[in-house]
């Protein structure tokens, strides 16, 4: 940026912003830092080992938790009961938890004689735990090491079957024609489930269930298939929703390599409530953050229900809060595959001037960060032979600008989830077109005072506009006034507030603790005023 | 030379109309598909014989792709001998005439002479609202006011992800006249599996002749919606005056236009 | 060009490459000025209104012209004893030629008593011809002036169905999706025939009949579509081949408004005779000239068989050549749609920035110039959604550097002569792209040391040593010796060279002669080596 | 949740192979094609009707288009039912074993004992002879180096628009061993009425069985070829050692190393 700017941009005022957004995220730390959710209670148990499910189907760590919640004890975290019973009744992790499920124990009344014992059992196996995420981003290094890295713009598809065995077959063969990136899709509903089905699954509309067997068949799928071409395939999945951090930690044990991980999408998307996922989102980054995933957040779809001409802008002030909110986990830039879109209408006069104004401006805003884009997909239509076209503006706009992260769009977006030869026809049109104008972001510059940089000269001053206000108002408030998205979401509405639980003085986590020193978080805490 | 073919702008046998590439009746179509087969000659092969089966002639296999993993990908060109009789095709067109958002308040005024109340959802796991907030919200779609701005029709918007059962348990809340459901995902055709079970549940419940049900979405045809037992369906580019003017002249022709209370009251 | 180059081109360079093509032009004006051909002679009895055919199938102006061709009598020209036929017979044109045909009259024999009556009715009569060709520009100027011009990049089109019928519904179809151009290719084989085909036609292979008939067909049913539009839809065949002259002839009478018309592509790529076809243009466009016809040359049709990577240059030195020739028979720039292509393989790493320059540079070296440019064939393959994409970037160098017929490339390209929706497809994906980065060539600068620029600097440095070789060795050494399209071609090799007649002192030909007036050419003959 | 449908990478049954989109055995095909009929609903339900005609089901209009002048195009989405056994696929596949160039020249003067001599052309009013020139000429085509680089091989290329007279006189007048034609057009299967004329021609003349007789092109199959009455077919990519390793194994076969003059002289 600055000197060597494209767009001509103005340093400062990006700081500007930046330092609005820093604030922005400040405010909320308090706030989350003193609460605890089911969801990452339950995070804690599947870490320290806990799975399965009942004979109702329920899984042992919604049991383990439900109890503890429904005695209103929670507060103090699961790991005190639990490590309690462990350390009482000589029990590994998941023998308490099927000893709960069988209604043997009621974590909700155990009693917690041994206090001391219990804290101690919990902070060794909790470092256990915290030393098997940091594993799993370890043997992730040695693989990529090993095989050849993905490509410098990872070619992103997504395979949604809804029969994770179909999803296999069709991510193996997308590896093999190209892409860097596979991603299971989730089925429709699933975000609001308040807890993890359970195994291997075959069903499932619009998706396939998240689920740890299923994460399993596809790491295994393409780390067979990744030996095979030498070359190390990413497998990404859905950490959002009410299950937001238990996700985070089933792709830390089965190594996913990326996450859609964004609270904000799922309060303007699914209506979760505010409070709730964005505490649930501190931890599950925290994880994630530890097992060197690579996160993406969702504000492409933004420019799903907003006009994507009109609201760039929100867009951009989104991802710097985003951020700052990643930055406050402890995640790191290049974790960061901040969202965004190439979603104006194609019937816009001189529309792909703005769409590269748009992602040079994020590319210079975020220099060392992954950036994912998005494909059109809110103007495709059935007509699949334009949309094939549609697709290849957008990855010329990638050659041109560079974006980390290349969700391939595919030509029948928007009438059916991808045939597996539509998946292989994006590779094949991306790969001709990022080749082709390989440098033509370097060869071809904007004309100082022309539309282009006018255009991102106006985003920055709208963005700097929008967070003020975000920072005046509260985050909460600016959600609840529609300035995102065009949705409007009260902090007290949406899903899942019955699972936030206010800690205790003496609340117990001795994995979040963990975690935090891995990460230096606290070290860092102070100095966030002046991330980046 | 001698004339052969078609001379002059003759117009085609509308009896029998075929596919027309460059010569009227050529029967020219373009295929394509996946066959479970591993790339080569004997995939080829079996992509001509593929079209053969489904009775085309002249396959021509224009461009062949090995997928990898044993799948093989194909473009293929052929001509069909199919005709349809176009004198005789029949669409089912939603019935009454369209009106302006205007003449709609008029009419609920001077027909129905009370307001009517029409619930917006999209259900089951469906979180696509932005189509049926096009229907609904005052700001419309494509520079026409959603149903919120109508005088004469009391409109509210459930949002996404309703479960069906909370969409009956809301028409007896609102005491509703019209139901506008909004199915958007289609995959393992779970909207034709939600849209059913909609109208069995208002049947157990005695609702259905007491309401207007119309669903809608960018894959939901008329006939779809007549066949799963809507009362019209309406796809994509609906406008809120297509669906408001045909909920009024249903409720009237129906002689839905006084009644009590959904629970228990008797309609008519 | 100069100080608002993009491509930062050197003006003196450019001049230079131009003065050696124009004295390449020049070194051929006396060779083909002391020649008539079979084909202008039969020429000019169709200006003069000769059409039909006898009871075999031989047009009129074939037997007039054979019977005075077989007795070696056509130094002197047709219209000698045809004019002296029709004063001694008192018939009209027609009626001489069909007593030639009913064999009551041998123009080869016939003895002229009348030379003076017979040459002042020729003056008159050619005088009447050439006013003819004239009134069908005005009526062009009149219609377009009463419809809407068309687009300023017109979109082209063609139809080749082999029925004419066929080609006039596909015709109006496609302006009524917004083509501005229409072409109707000919069927293999017709630029060999040394007659002009006579009627309406139903049959053709890769294309349809070239006949006077057929062009009435076209013709009316565009003139229909574009009343009903309120756009003039221009009409297009191809003034090429054996028959080059007739039917520029033919065009005239029935107003075309553009004309594939290059010798050196029927040279190349048909093998006709080098001597004999650069006669027959010298007099076609002439004919063009007058009737304000917008010729098309062939040049893009040398990387179908040459790499164009490699021979870009060739090009650019054909174009210029064929400016200078044009020039000689008094077209306008305006009227010079110069061929050029997109035709690199599409593997090519930076391969759109190599298309960028040259197009780019076509553009700055013919600034008024239409330019026809020719979209992707050579490396279309039958994956037709591929070969979409291929055209869209050949549609965005367009939408950048501004040609002015865009020659509307076919997914299908590579298998079969365009079914009715390839066309469709072809004008939705050109009119997005031409739309939607209308500005991007005044909002884009090329780097001033970058690829783009490099290889248009390169280019015209290769163009001025080729220029200056052919200048040195003469063109038709150049052809002989595989300087163009990798072809070689000799002088006195390729069909159609016995129709060649050198003129006799007394050789009389007042058609061309009242052109060269109308078009002042024996006035600008003085200043050509100072052309543009 | 019960395991449905696939399991496992389980291979597909090959006797019953069906296109593939998300689901096996799935059946999902993609098709496009024009009709003459005027854009509208009954357009839309003509070309869905068109899709049923095919026997294809759940036939789904993904596009329509107004093509002007009445005509109407449409892309289609639908499954079909049909089946190939590809267990049972064969392709018939050019004889002989491939060969280098150093293997073939080896080849001809240790089998042959002389110089083949081979012509070929684009035949008829085709004027497209980068395919031949890529087989004939020193350049060849991909790094390959065309048959005038065979020791072997005496080459001659007659280029472009040769009639087949024309090419029997060269035949003739080279005494040749093979004729290699080159057929780009195909509209109105003029490449098929070309290719059939030639070998009518050949036997007329007692040609047939003295020489070798080969056609490419780029939708020339061998099967198509073979149909033809010719000896082998080339399609796209093909190389020059392709054809010459054939002609040389053809010749050697067919006992045609030795003979005298295609005149009048008898092979063998
Ligand atoms: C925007 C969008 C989203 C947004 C939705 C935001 C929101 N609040 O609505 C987000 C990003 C959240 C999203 C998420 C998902 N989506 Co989505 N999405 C789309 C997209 C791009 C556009 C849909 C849209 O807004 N159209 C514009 C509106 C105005 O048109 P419309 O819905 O057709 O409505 C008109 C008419 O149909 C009619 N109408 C509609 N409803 C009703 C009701 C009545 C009563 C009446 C009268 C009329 C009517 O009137 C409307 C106005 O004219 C489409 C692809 C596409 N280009 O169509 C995919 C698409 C619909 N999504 C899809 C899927 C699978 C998903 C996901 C499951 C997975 C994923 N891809 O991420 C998730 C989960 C969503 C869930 N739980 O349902 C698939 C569905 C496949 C299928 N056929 O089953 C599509 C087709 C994309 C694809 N190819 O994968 N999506
Ligand atoms: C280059 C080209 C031309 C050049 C030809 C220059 C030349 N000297 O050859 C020019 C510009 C002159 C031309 C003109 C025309 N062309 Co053209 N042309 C093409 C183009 C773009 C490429 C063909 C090519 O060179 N391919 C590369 C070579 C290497 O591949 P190949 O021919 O397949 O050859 C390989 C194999 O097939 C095989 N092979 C081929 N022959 C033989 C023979 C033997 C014995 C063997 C063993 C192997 C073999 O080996 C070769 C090497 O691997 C195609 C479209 C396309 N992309 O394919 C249209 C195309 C072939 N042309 C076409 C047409 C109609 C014409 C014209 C009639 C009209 C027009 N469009 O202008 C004219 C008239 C030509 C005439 N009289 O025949 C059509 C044919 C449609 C059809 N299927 O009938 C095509 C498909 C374009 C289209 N869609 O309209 N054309
Ligand atoms: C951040 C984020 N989370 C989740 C999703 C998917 O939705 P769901 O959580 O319902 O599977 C998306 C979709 O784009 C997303 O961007
Ligand atoms: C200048 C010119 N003439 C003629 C043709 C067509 O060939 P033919 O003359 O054989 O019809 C072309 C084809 O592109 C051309 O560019």
């Amino acid at each position: 940026m600055g000197a060597a700017s494209k767009l001509f941009l103005d340093e400062s005022k990006v700081a500007r912003a930046r330092a609005s957004a820093s604030n922005i995220a400040d405010s909320l730390t308090g706030f989350v830092r003193a609460r605890t959710t089911v969801a990452v209670e339950r995070t804690l148990l599947r870490l320290l080992g806990v799975d399965g499910i009942e004979d109702q189907g329920i899984p042992l760590p919604n049991v383990v938790v439900d109890q503890v919640a429904r005695a209103g004890r929670l507060e103090r975290g699961v790991m005190l009961p639990f490590c309690s019973a462990m350390a009482a009744l000589g029990l590994a992790p998941q023998e308490v938890a099927e000893a709960a499920a069988r209604g043997e124990l009621d974590l909700g009344t155990w009693e917690i004689h041994n206090e001391a014992e219990a804290r101690a059992l919990g902070e060794r196996i909790g470092a256990d735990a915290v030393a098997r995420v940091g594993r799993t981003a370890a043997e992730r290094r040695e693989r990529m090491a090993r095989l050849s890295p993905p490509n410098e713009t990872m070619l992103y598809v997504i395979v949604a079957t809804g029969n994770i065995f179909e999803d296999a077959a069709q991510g193996k063969a997308a590896a093999v024609q190209g892409a860097d990136v596979i991603a299971v899709i989730r089925s429709t509903g699933q975000s609001l489930l308040d807890f993890v089905p359970y195994g291997e699954t075959t069903e499932g509309f619009g998706g396939t269930y998240a689920t740890q067997a299923n994460f399993r068949v596809m790491r295994t799928a393409l780390d067979e298939v990744g030996e095979r071409i030498n070359r190390y395939v990413l497998l990404t999945n859905y950490c959002s929703g009410l299950c937001m951090p238990e996700i985070a930690a089933m792709g830390a044990l089965e190594r996913l390599d990326m996450m859609l991980n964004d609270a904000l999408y799922g309060i303007l998307f699914r209506d979760i409530n505010p409070e709730r996922t964005l505490i649930d989102q501190y931890f599950s980054r925290m994880i994630n953050a530890h097992a060197g995933v690579i996160i993406n957040t969702g504000e492409d779809n933004y420019l799903t229900t907003d006009d994507a001409i009109e609201a760039t802008h929100t867009v951009l002030a989104s991802q710097l809060i985003n951020e700052q909110l990643a930055f406050r986990s402890g995640l790191q830039p290049w974790q960061l595959g901040l969202g965004h879109a190439f979603e104006m209408d194609p019937a816009a006069r001189d529309g792909f001037l703005m769409e590269l104004a748009q992602a040079q401006l994020v590319r210079e805003v975020f220099p060392d960060h992954k950036l994912k884009y998005m494909p059109p997909t809110r103007y495709m239509t059935g007509n699949i032979f334009k949309g094939y076209v549609q697709d290849a503006m957008f990855n010329l706009v990638t050659a041109w600008t560079k974006q980390g992260i290349q969700l391939l769009g595919m030509h029948t977006e928007a009438m059916h989830t991808p045939h597996m030869h539509d998946r292989h026809m994006a590779i094949e049109s991306a790969r001709y077109i990022l080749n082709n104008a390989s440098s033509i972001g370097d060869e071809v510059e904007f004309k100082r005072d022309g539309l282009v940089v006018r255009r991102a000269h106006e985003t920055v001053e709208q963005t700097i506009g929008l967070l003020e206000e975000v920072e005046s108002m509260g985050l909460f408030e600016a959600l609840a006034a529609g300035r995102f998205a065009d949705v409007k979401r009260r902090r007290d509405g949406g899903r899942g507030r019955a699972g936030v639980v206010v800690r205790a003085a003496d609340y117990f986590n001795p994995i979040e603790a963990g975690l935090r020193a891995a990460l230096q978080l606290d070290a860092n805490e102070a100095s966030h005023g002046n991330h980046r | 030379m001698a004339i052969i073919g078609r001379t002059g702008a003759t117009p085609p046998d509308l009896t029998r109309v075929r596919p027309y590439g460059d010569t009227l009746d050529d029967g020219a179509v373009q295929l394509s598909f996946t066959l479970p087969v591993p790339f080569g000659d004997e995939a080829r092969e079996a992509a001509r014989l593929m079209a053969i089966g489904m009775g085309l002639t002249e396959p021509s296999i224009y461009h062949g792709a090995d997928l990898g993993e044993g799948y093989s990908f194909f473009i293929v060109y052929a001509r069909t001998a199919v005709t349809v009789d176009f004198t005789k095709v029949v669409v089912p067109k939603v019935e009454g005439r369209r009106m302006t958002k205007t003449e709609i308040d008029t009419f609920i005024s001077e027909q129905v002479g009370r307001k009517l109340v029409l619930l917006g959802a999209c259900t089951g796991t469906d979180a696509h609202t932005v189509g049926i907030d096009a229907i609904m919200n005052l700001k419309g779609i494509a520079g026409e006011k959603g149903l919120e701005s109508y005088h004469e029709i009391e409109a509210h918007n459930l949002g996404s992800q309703v479960s069906n059962e909370a969409l009956i348990e809301a028409a007896y809340r609102y005491n509703a006249d019209a139901l506008l459901v909004s199915q958007i995902v289609t995959q393992k055709d779970v909207h034709k599996t939600n849209l059913t079970e909609l109208i069995e549940l208002l049947e157990a419940e005695g609702l259905r002749d007491k309401l207007v049900v119309v669903a809608g979405g960018p894959r939901i045809g008329h006939e779809l919606a007549l066949e799963l037992g809507y009362d019209a369906g309406f796809g994509p580019g609906t406008l809120a005056p297509d669906v408001a003017g045909f909920v009024a002249q249903q409720v009237v022709a129906r002689g839905l236009t006084t009644r009590g209370s959904l629970r228990g009251g008797k309609s008519g």
